[in-house]
C-alpha cells in the first residue's frame, strides 16, 4: 500500500530543507531546484496516496449500500447501530447497518518515541485517512506552485536561499501537522508552522514594520496556542492518550481513562480550549488581527501560509477531532457563532482597504469564518470549503503578487488599467475572484452552497445566524472583489513606470491554479447520486457519519445565494465601473462606518492599549521595580536587620557597617554594607570573640548535660 | 593546708596578678616584663607539681627566648613604647566574657576536683628523656620537622622581597583597585577618633 | 574493577587536573589551556564510558561504592549513579569540556588562564560529585565545594559589579545551606538507626519513621537550601546579579549545572525522604513556581541589558521545572529532569552567544547594540535566533518537551494532592503557566527584534566585527545539535530516567 | 596538694588571656595574651598528667604533651611575629583591627 509510505510526503521537504540549508548557496538556482523537485515528488506521492484512500473509501461506501439494499429487501427491519453517536446527526429515523469489517479508510502506524513515566508513552505515528489525503493534495500542490512562482518573484533577493529553506521547512511542518496520528504531533506541527510563519513574515527584517507584524502574528497565535495546549493536556488527562483514533473511540464508547464515564463538562471545556487554539491559528474573531498585518511578508508566503495552508490548520484540527466535537453541542454552538461573526465582520473590513493584499487577507479571514461555521453543522462542508478555498485564494494571492511585481506597490490607488498590459494575470485573477464570489459553476459556489445548505438543514438559532450572515457575507464578498477588479484592471493606469506581464515562472502557476479553481467544485456536487463517489465519500471519517450525512441540494438557497452574489457584483460594477479617485471612493465616504472599519473596529487599539502596552511598558517595569525595590530590598533589609542585632552586641561591627554605608558606592550598592560587612568584618578579634562565645555556650551546654 | 599549698597559692596570686597586668598595662614594654613574671610563676607551678624538667624548659624557652623575641618584635614594629591606650572598644564586653568564662570554669573545677588530692611525685629528668626518646620518638621527630618548617616559614614571611620598596605607609594600589574604598586609616573611622591612636613613626 | 572505581576516578580527575595546572609556571600560563582541555576531554570520555556501561533497563544504583568515610559521625563514602543523576552528571562533563574549548577563544579580564582553568576544573569536581553522592554529608561537602570556585570566578573575572555579585551569591547560598545542614542533622538524629545514607533514609521516609510535624520542619529547612539554589521566586535576586557579572564560562556553568543542583536536590533528597512534608509544601512550591514563570517573563520585558535578560529568563524556566516537581508525579519529575537538561543546554548556549556578542561589541546594553546583528554577524544572528526560539519552547527543539510535560503533569497532580483538594489550584496554575509561555515568547521575540533585526548602526558596520570563529563553532555545535536532538528524541533523557523516577515516586501514589 | 589550685590558676590565666586576645589592639600584645593561654593549657596538662599517672599511665603523657605545646608555642611566636612584621611593613600599623582585608 502506498499509504504505508505516506511519511515520505513530509520527509521529502524536510530533507530538501536540510540540503538547501547546507548546500543551497552553491547551487545554480540558490536551492530552489531542490525544493521544487522534492515537493514535486511529494505531490506525486500525495496523488497516489489520495487515489488509494479515495477509492478505498468509495468502495467501502458501495459495500454498505449493497448490504443496505439487501437487508431492506430481505426484512426491512432496522438493525441496531453500533455508532449511535454519529447517527444522532441523521435524525431521519433511518439507521443503516454497517457490515462487519467495512470501515472508512485509516492507515495508522506508529512507533513509541519515549516513555514519559507513569506508564504513558509519547508516540510518533502517521494517520492516513481521507482528511489527511485531501490535505496532502492541497498542501503539496499549492506549495509546489508557490515555489515555482517564487523563483520568479524572489529573483535577485540576496536571501533567496534562506527563503527556499524556510518554504521547505514550512511545507514539512504543515504536512507533519496533517499526518500526525496524535495530538502531541499536531501540537508540534502547529507550533512549527507558527515559527515558520514568524520567520517568513519578518523575512525582510530590516523594516521595523515587518518585524512588528511578525511578532504580532506569532504572539497572537501563541495566545491561542495556550488554549490548544490546555485542550491537549485536558484530553490527555481524560483519555490517558494523545492518540486521535483512541480518543475518538473512547468518546464513542463514552468512557474516560480508567473506565470512568465521560465527563461531558470537562470534554466541552477541552474542546473549547482546543477551539481557542483554532481561533488563533485560523484568525477567527477576536484573534484575527494578526493576519492582515502578516501581509508584510513576501506575497508567495501570503499565498502559501496565510491563505491556503497554515491558517486552515484550525479548521483541520476541528475536522480531525470531529467525532469528539460532535459529542458536545455546546462546543459546536460556540464554533458556529465565532465563525459567523468572523465571516461577516471580516467581509466588511475588506471593503475599505486600499492595499490589495489586505483585501485578500480580510477575505481569507472571512472565508475561514465560513469554514469554521460550516463545521458546526457539517464536516464535509467545512473541509470542502477549505479545499476549494485553498486553490482559489492561493491563485488570487499569487495574482496580486504578479500585480505588485509589475507596479511595485501594494496599493490599488497605484494600479488601474492593467487588463491590457497583464492579460494572463487578469484572466486568472478574474477566475479566482468569481470562484471566491461563489458564481456558479466555479469551485467557490459549490463549497459555499454546501456550507449554507448545512446551516439551513441544521436550523435552529445558530443555523439561522450562520445562514443569514453567510448570505449577506456572500453579497459583500462579491462586492469587494468587484471593487478590486475594477480598481485594478479597469480605467487608466495611475502608478509609476510601465507595468508588464510577469515572467513565465510566475504566469504558469497562476494558470495551473486556475484549473482547480474552476473544476474542483464538481468533486462534490450536492446531489444524492453523486455522494457515494464524490468528495463526501472520499474524505469521510466514518461510514456512520457518511450515511447520516445530510447533504441535499436546496434549489431556492442556491438561487438565492447566487442572486446575492450577482447583486453584490452589480452594485460594485455600478460604483466602480469608472474608477473613482481614491478620496472619492464611495466606501470611504460613509462617515462613522468608514472610520470604524478603517480602524478595524478599534480592536488593535484595544489590544495595544489594554494588553500589550500595559503589560510591556507598565506591568513589566512594575514587576522589575518590585524585584529591585521590594524583594531585593527585603534581602537588603534582612542584612541590615542582622546588622542591627549585631549593633547591640558588637558595636565595632556596627560601626564598620555604617561606615561602609556612608562611604558606600551609592544607593544601589548601599545594602551590601548590611549583611555582608557584618558577616565579614574582617576583624580577627570579632571572629575570635564569636568563637569564644560559641565555645563557651557549648561548654555550658555540655556541662548542663 | 600544707606548706606546699601555701606556696602554690602564693605563686598563683603572683602569676595571676602579673598576667592581669600584662593585659591591662598601657605600656607595651611593661606588659612584656609582666609576662616574664607570669611565665616564671607558671614555671614555679610546674616545679611544685614535680615536673622539674618542664619547669626549666619553660624558663629557658619562654623567659629566655620568647620574651626576647617579643621585645625584638616590639622594637622592629616601632610600636609606640610610651604609655598609651592599647585597647579597642570592646574591653568591657571582653571583660564580661572572660569573667563569665572564669566563673563558669571555676565552678566547674570546684565541682569536679574540689576534693581531689594530687598524688605529688618528682619526675626525674632521666625518666623524661628515656620515655621521650623511646615511647614518643616518632611524634618528637614530627615535632622537630614542624619546628623547622615554622622556622623557614617565619624567615620567608619576614624576608623583604627583592624590588619591594621600603615600607610604604599605605598600600595605595590595593585600595584604588576596589570600587568601594575600604577605609584603612582608623583615624577616619567615625567613633574611633582619639588622636593618640594615630601612628607615630 | 572498572565498576568500582569508575565514578571515583571520573569525579576526582578534574581535581587532579586542577592540581597539575597549578604547577604550571607563571611565565608559561598559556600551557594551562591545553592541559585543561586534555583533562576535560578525558573526563568527558570517562563520563561517556560510564554512560556506555550503564544498564538502561535496570532500576536503582549502578557503579556503587559504599565504604566508611568519617566513622565518628557515621558518614560514608557512598557514591553511585542512577537514571536521575545520569543526564546531569554527563551534562556537567560535556559543558566543562566545551568551556575548556571556549577558553581558547576568550577569557575575560584579567586573563590568568592558569587560575581560571584550575578553578573551572575544581568546580567540575564539585558539580559532578553533587550528582553522585548518596550520603548527605558527602553531598553537602560537594555542594559547598562548588561555591568557592564560582565565587572567585565571579569575583575576579566578572563585570564591573563583580564583588558585590560574588559576595551576594556566596552568602545567599551559604545562608540557605545552613538550614539545609541543620535539616540533614535533624534527619540523622531522627532516623532509626541513625544514618546519613539517602537510600536508607528514603526507605525510612516511606516506612513512616518520621512524624508529620518533623517532616514539615525538616522539609522547610531543606527547601530553603535548595530553593535558593534553584532559585525559586522570591529567593532569586542573587541570580541576575551573579549571571550578569560572571564571565561567560562562569555564566554557562552557573546556568548549565549549578542551578540544577537545587532542583536535583528536591528530586533526590527532599521528596523521597520526606514525602509528607513534600505533600504539604507541594502546593506552595507550585504557586511559587508559576509566579516565577510569569514574573520572570515580566522582568525580562523590562530589561535593557542583554545578559541580565537571559539571566531572568532562567527564573522563568526553572519555574517550569519546579512546577513539574511540585506535581509529585512521575510525569512531572520526568518533565523536571528534562527541563533541567534542556535548560542547561539552551541557556548555556545563550550565555555563550551573549558572551561572544558582548566580547565583540564591548557592551551588553541592547540599546547600544542597536539591532542589525543579522547584518553585522549573520551566522551569530542565526545561531542566536535558533537558540532563542528553542528557549521559548518551540516543539521539535529541546525547550518544549520539559515545559509541555510539566504542564501535562500539573493538570493531573499526584493522587494525594487531589485528595487534599488541590486539583483546581493545579489546573489554574497550569493555565497560568501556559500563559507564561506566551509572555516568554513575547520577550524573546522582542529581544530578537531589538538585537537581530533592523538596520545596524553605521559604527558597527564599520567596526568589522568578526563572525563566529572556528573555536566558537567547535564549542557550540555539540550544544546546537543537542538542542535539536533532545527536542526530536526526548527519549534520550526520558528513556534513562523513567524507570528510576517511577520507582522513586511510587510513594505518592501517582 | 589540692588539684583545684593549679586548675583554677590555669583557668585564671586562660581567661585573662582570652580577655587580652579580645581587647588588645596591638598585635604583639595579642600574641602575648595567646602565650598566657598556652601556659594555662600546659599547667592543665601537667596536672591531669599527674592524675593519669596515678591511674597507671607510665609514659608521662601529660608532661610530654606539655613539652610539645611549649615547643609549638615557641614556633607560633616566631611565625606570628613574622606575620606581624609583614603586616607592619605593608600597612604601617600593628593594630589588628586595621588588618581587615579579609572582608568583602
Amino acid at each position: 500500500m502506498i499509504s504505508d509510505h505516506a511519511w515520505l510526503i513530509p520527509a521529502l521537504p524536510a530533507a530538501s530543507a536540510l540540503v538547501i540549508m547546507l548546500f543551497g548557496r552553491r547551487m545554480a538556482r540558490a536551492g530552489a531546484e531542490v525544493g521544487i523537485a522534492a515537493i514535486g515528488v511529494a505531490f506525486v506521492l500525495a496523488v497516489l496516496v489520495a487515489v488509494e484512500v479515495f477509492t478505498a473509501n468509495v468502495s467501502a461506501v458501495a459495500e454498505v449500500e449493497a448490504a443496505d439494499t439487501e437487508e431492506h429487501a430481505l426484512a426491512g427491519e432496522q438493525v441496531a447501530s453500533t455508532g449511535s453517536l454519529a447517527l444522532t446527526e441523521a435524525g431521519e429515523g433511518e439507521e443503516t447497518a454497517i457490515p462487519d469489517g467495512v470501515e472508512a479508510f485509516v492507515n495508522e502506524r506508529a512507533v513509541t518515541l519515549t516513555p514519559l513515566g507513569d506508564g504513558f508513552d509519547i508516540e510518533a505515528g502517521i494517520r492516513v485517512d481521507g482528511l489527511a489525503a485531501m490535505m496532502f493534495l492541497l498542501v503539496t500542490f499549492v506549495s509546489l506552485m508557490v515555489q515555482v512562482y517564487s523563483t520568479g518573484y524572489m529573483h535577485g533577493d540576496p536571501r533567496i536561499t534562506y527563503f527556499f529553506t524556510l518554504l521547505s521547512v514550512f511545507t514539512f511542518s504543515m504536512l507533519f501537522l496533517v499526518i500526525g496520528n496524535n495530538l502531541f504531533m499536531v501540537l508540534v506541527g502547529w507550533e512549527l508552522v507558527g515559527v515558520c510563519s514568524y520567520l517568513l513574515i519578518g523575512f525582510w527584517w530590516e523594516e521595523r514594520d515587518n518585524s512588528n507584524a511578525a511578532i504580532k502574528a506569532f504572539l497572537t497565535t501563541k495566545l491561542g496556542d495556550v488554549g490548544l495546549m490546555v485542550g491537549v493536556v485536558t484530553m490527555w488527562a481524560m483519555f490517558g492518550t494523545f492518540n486521535i483514533g483512541e480518543i475518538i473511540t473512547a468518546v464513542r464508547e463514552g468512557v474516560q481513562a480508567g473506565g470512568a464515564p465521560l465527563d461531558s463538562g470537562l470534554l466541552t471545556f477541552a474542546l473549547i480550549a482546543l477551539f481557542i487554539g483554532a481561533i488563533g491559528k485560523s484568525a477567527q474573531f477576536p484573534l484575527h488581527t494578526w493576519l492582515p498585518d502578516a501581509m508584510a511578508g513576501p506575497t508567495p508566503v501570503s499565498a502559501l501560509i496565510h491563505a491556503a495552508t497554515m491558517v486552515t490548520a484550525g479548521v483541520f484540527l476541528v475536522a480531525r477531532l470531529y467525532p469528539v466535537f460532535q459529542a458536545s453541542q455546546a462546543a459546536l454552538n460556540v464554533i458556529a457563532i465565532i465563525g459567523a461573526i468572523t465571516l461577516f465582520m471580516a467581509g466588511l473590513l475588506a471593503l475599505v482597504q486600499d492595499d490589495v493584499k489586505r483585501v485578500l487577507a480580510y477575505s481569507t479571514v472571512s472565508q475561514l469564518g465560513y469554514m469554521v461555521a460550516a463545521l458546526a453543522f457539517s464536516y464535509t462542508a467545512g473541509i470542502f470549503h477549505l479545499f476549494t478555498h485553498g486553490f482559489f485564494k492561493a491563485l488570487l494571492f499569487l495574482g496580486s503578487g504578479s500585480l505588485i511585481h509589475a507596479v511595485h506597490s501594494n496599493n490599488m490607488s497605484d494600479m488601474g488599467g492593467l487588463k491590457k498590459s497583464m492579460p494572463w494575470t487578469f484572466w486568472t485573477f478574474l477566475i479566482g475572484s468569481l470562484a471566491l464570489a461563489a458564481i456558479p459553476p466555479l469551485a467557490g459556489f459549490w463549497s459555499k452552497d454546501e456550507v449554507l445548505a448545512g446551516a439551513l438543514t441544521a436550523g435552529g438559532y445558530t443555523g439561522n445566524v450562520v445562514l443569514i450572515l453567510g448570505g449577506l457575507g456572500g453579497m459583500i464578498t462579491a462586492f469587494y472583489m468587484t471593487r478590486v477588479l475594477y480598481l485594478v484592471f479597469a480605467g487608466e493606469y495611475r502608478g509609476a513606470g510601465h507595468p508588464h506581464e510577469s515572467p513565465g515562472s510566475m504566469k504558469w502557476p497562476l494558470v495551473a491554479l486556475a484549473v482547480p479553481a474552476v473544476l474542483i467544485g464538481f468533486a462534490n456536487l450536492p446531489f444524492e447520486q453523486f455522494h457515494p463517489t464524490g468528495f463526501a465519500a472520499w474524505t469521510m471519517f466514518s461510514l456512520e457519519y457518511f450515511e447520516g450525512h445530510p447533504a441535499e441540494f436546496v434549489l431556492w438557497l442556491a438561487l438565492g445565494s447566487t442572486a446575492a452574489a450577482v447583486l453584490g457584483f452589480v452594485a460594485g460594477r455600478a460604483l466602480y465601473r469608472v474608477a473613482p479617485a481614491a478620496e472619492r471612493d464611495p466606501v470611504l465616504r460613509l462617515g462613522l462606518v468608514t472610520r470604524v472599519l478603517e480602524n478595524r473596529y478599534y480592536l488593535d487599539h484595544l489590544y495595544m492599549g489594554v494588553i500589550v502596552r500595559p503589560l510591556r511598558d507598565r506591568l513589566a517595569v512594575l514587576a522589575y521595580w518590585f524585584n529591585d525595590r521590594v524583594i531585593d530590598r527585603f534581602v537588603y533589609l534582612v542584612g541590615v536587620g542582622t546588622q542591627r542585632i549585631g549593633q547591640a552586641t558588637y558595636t565595632y561591627a556596627d560601626q564598620r557597617g555604617i561606615d561602609g554605608a556612608v562611604n558606600g558606592i551609592g544607593v544601589s550598592a548601599n545594602w551590601s554594607g548590611g549583611l555582608l560587612k557584618f558577616a565579614q568584618s574582617g576583624n580577627v578579634q570579632f571572629y575570635a570573640g564569636a568563637m569564644f562565645v560559641g565555645v563557651f555556650v557549648f561548654a555550658v551546654l555540655f556541662a548542663a548535660a | 593546708m600544707t606548706v606546699i599549698d601555701v606556696v602554690m597559692l602564693a605563686v598563683a596570686v603572683l602569676g595571676g596578678a602579673s598576667a592581669i597586668l600584662v593585659v591591662v598595662s598601657r605600656n607595651v614594654v611593661h606588659a612584656a616584663l609582666y609576662l616574664v613574671v607570669a611565665l616564671i610563676s607558671v614555671a614555679g607551678t610546674f616545679l611544685l607539681l614535680g615536673a622539674e624538667f618542664l619547669a626549666w624548659t619553660q624558663v629557658l624557652v619562654y623567659v629566655g627566648a620568647v620574651i626576647v623575641l617579643i621585645l625584638f618584635g616590639l622594637m622592629l614594629t616601632r610600636a609606640p613604647l610610651g604609655p598609651m591606650p592599647q585597647d579597642n572598644d570592646h574591653t568591657r564586653l571582653a571583660a564580661a566574657l572572660s569573667v563569665a568564662l572564669f566563673g563558669f570554669l571555676a565552678v566547674l573545677i570546684m565541682q569536679a576536683f574540689g576534693d581531689t588530692a594530687l598524688p605529688l611525685s618528682v619526675t626525674p629528668t632521666a625518666a623524661i628523656g628515656e620515655i621521650l626518646y623511646v615511647h614518643w620518638a616518632f611524634p618528637f621527630m614530627v615535632l622537630g620537622f614542624f619546628l623547622t618548617v615554622a622556622l623557614v616559614g617565619a624567615i620567608v614571611l619576614a624576608r623583604r622581597e627583592e624590588g619591594e620598596g621600603p615600607e610604604p605607609l599605605f598600600d595605595a594600589e590595593m585600595d584604588s583597585e576596589r570600587p568601594t574604598p575600604a577605609p584603612t586609616d582608623v583615624s577616619t573611622t567615625p567613633g574611633v577618633t582619639s588622636p593618640s591612636q594615630e601612628i607615630r613613626t | 574493577m572498572w565498576q568500582d572505581v569508575a565514578i571515583t576516578i571520573t569525579v576526582f580527575l578534574p581535581l587532579l587536573g586542577a592540581g597539575i595546572i597549578t604547577l604550571v609556571p607563571k611565565s608559561r600560563e598559556e600551557a594551562a589551556k591545553p592541559i585543561a582541555l586534555v583533562v576535560s576531554i578525558v573526563g568527558f570520555a570517562l563520563a561517556l564510558g560510564i554512560l556506555a556501561g550503564y544498564d538502561w533497563d535496570a532500576r536503582g544504583l549502578q557503579y556503587t561504592v559504599d565504604v566508611p568515610w568519617i566513622n565518628a559521625i557515621g558518614a560514608r563514602y557512598h557514591v553511585g549513579i542512577d537514571g536521575i543523576s545520569m543526564p546531569l552528571f554527563t551534562l556537567s562533563y560535556l559543558l566543562t569540556f566545551l568551556c575548556s574549548v571556549y577558553a581558547f577563544h576568550h577569557i575575560e579580564e584579567p586573563g590568568k588562564p592558569k587560575a581560571f582553568l584550575a578553578l573551572m576544573l575544581l568546580l567540575q569536581t564539585g558539580m559532578a560529585g553533587t550528582f553522585i553522592a548518596f550520603d548527605l554529608i558527602l553531598f553537602f561537602v560537594f555542594w559547598e565545594l562548588v561555591l568557592v570556585p564560582m565565587y572567585f570566578m565571579i569575583g575576579v573575572w566578572g563585570g564591573p559589579r563583580r564583588e558585590y555579585a560574588a559576595v551576594k551569591f556566596f552568602l545567599y547560598t551559604l545562608f540557605g545551606s545552613v538550614f539545609m545542614l541543620v535539616a540533614f542533622l535533624a534527619l540523622y538524629f531522627t532516623s532509626e538507626p541513625n544514618t546519613f545514607d539517602m537510600l536508607a533514609l528514603a526507605q525510612q521516609g516511606e516506612a513512616g519513621v518520621f512524624t508529620a510535624t518533623f517532616q514539615r520542619l525538616a522539609f522547610l529547612g531543606i527547601f530553603l537550601g535548595f530553593a535558593i539554589k534553584v532559585p525559586m521566586w522570591p529567593f532569586h535576586t542573587w541570580l541576575p546579579d551573579a549571571h550578569t557579572e560572571a564571565p561567560t564560562i562562569g555564566s554557562v556553568l552557573l546556568a548549565g549545572i549549578l542551578l540544577k543542583m537545587g532542583t536535583y536536590g528536591f528530586v533526590r533528597i527532599a521528596l523521597p525522604i520526606l514525602p509528607e512534608g513534600a505533600m504539604a509544601f507541594a502546593p506552595v512550591i507550585a504557586v511559587l513556581a508559576v509566579i516565577a514563570i510569569i514574573y520572570g517573563a515580566l522582568c525580562c520585558l523590562a530589561q535593557t541589558d542583554l545578559k541580565r535578560l537571559i539571566a531572568f529568563s532562567s527564573v522563568g524556566h526553572m519555574g517550569f521545572v519546579m512546577l513539574g516537581i511540585a506535581t509529585l508525579t512521575p510525569v512531572g519529575i520526568n518533565a523536571a529532569i528534562f527541563g533541567m537538561v534542556a535548560h542547561g543546554v539552551i541557556t548555556g548556549m545563550l550565555f555563550f552567544v551573549v558572551g561572544s556578542v558582548k566580547d565583540r561589541y564591548h557592551t551588553r546594553a541592547i540599546a547600544d547594540i542597536g539591532g542589525g546583528l543579522f547584518q553585522t554577524m549573520p551566522r551569530m544572528g542565526a545561531i542566536f535566533t535558533f537558540v532563542a526560539i528553542a528557549s521559548l519552547g518551540l516543539p521539535g527543539l529541546a525547550g518544549f518537551p520539559g515545559e509541555f510535560a510539566a504542564l501535562l503533569a500539573a493538570f493531573q497532580p499526584a493522587a494525594g494532592l487531589v485528595e487534599a483538594g488541590h486539583l483546581t489550584l493545579y489546573r489554574v496554575l497550569m493555565v497560568l503557566g501556559a500563559v507564561g509561555t506566551v509572555l516568554t515568547a513575547g520577550y524573546f521575540l522582542w529581544m530578537m527584534q531589538r538585537v537581530n533585526m533592523g538596520v545596524a548602526p553605521q559604527r558597527w558596520k564599520d567596526a568589522g566585527l568578526a563572525d563566529v570563529s572556528v573555536i566558537e563553532w567547535g564549542t557550540w555545535l555539540p550544544l546546537l545539535l543537542m538542542t535539536f536532538f533532545l527536542g526530536v528524541l526526548p527519549g534520550l533523557v526520558w528513556g534513562i530516567t523513567t524507570a528510576d523516577v517511577d520507582a522513586l515516586y511510587s510513594v505518592f501514589g501517582g | 596538694m589540692q588539684a583545684a589550685f593549679p586548675l583554677v590558676f590555669a583557668a585564671l590565666l586562660f581567661c585573662v588571656g582570652v580577655f587580652g586576645v579580645l581587647s588588645r589592639r596591638n598585635a604583639v600584645l595579642v600574641l602575648m595574651s595567646v602565650e598566657l593561654m598556652l601556659a594555662a593549657v600546659t599547667i592543665n596538662l601537667v596536672t591531669f598528667g599527674l592524675l593519669a599517672a596515678d591511674r597507671g599511665d607510665v609514659v608521662l603523657t601529660g608532661q610530654i604533651f606539655a613539652l610539645f605545646v611549649l615547643a609549638i608555642g615557641a614556633a607560633e611566636v616566631g611565625v606570628g611575629l613574622a606575620i606581624i612584621l609583614l603586616l607592619y611593613r605593608n600597612r604601617a600599623t600593628v593594630n589588628i583591627d586595621d588588618a581587615d582585608l579579609m572582608k568583602y
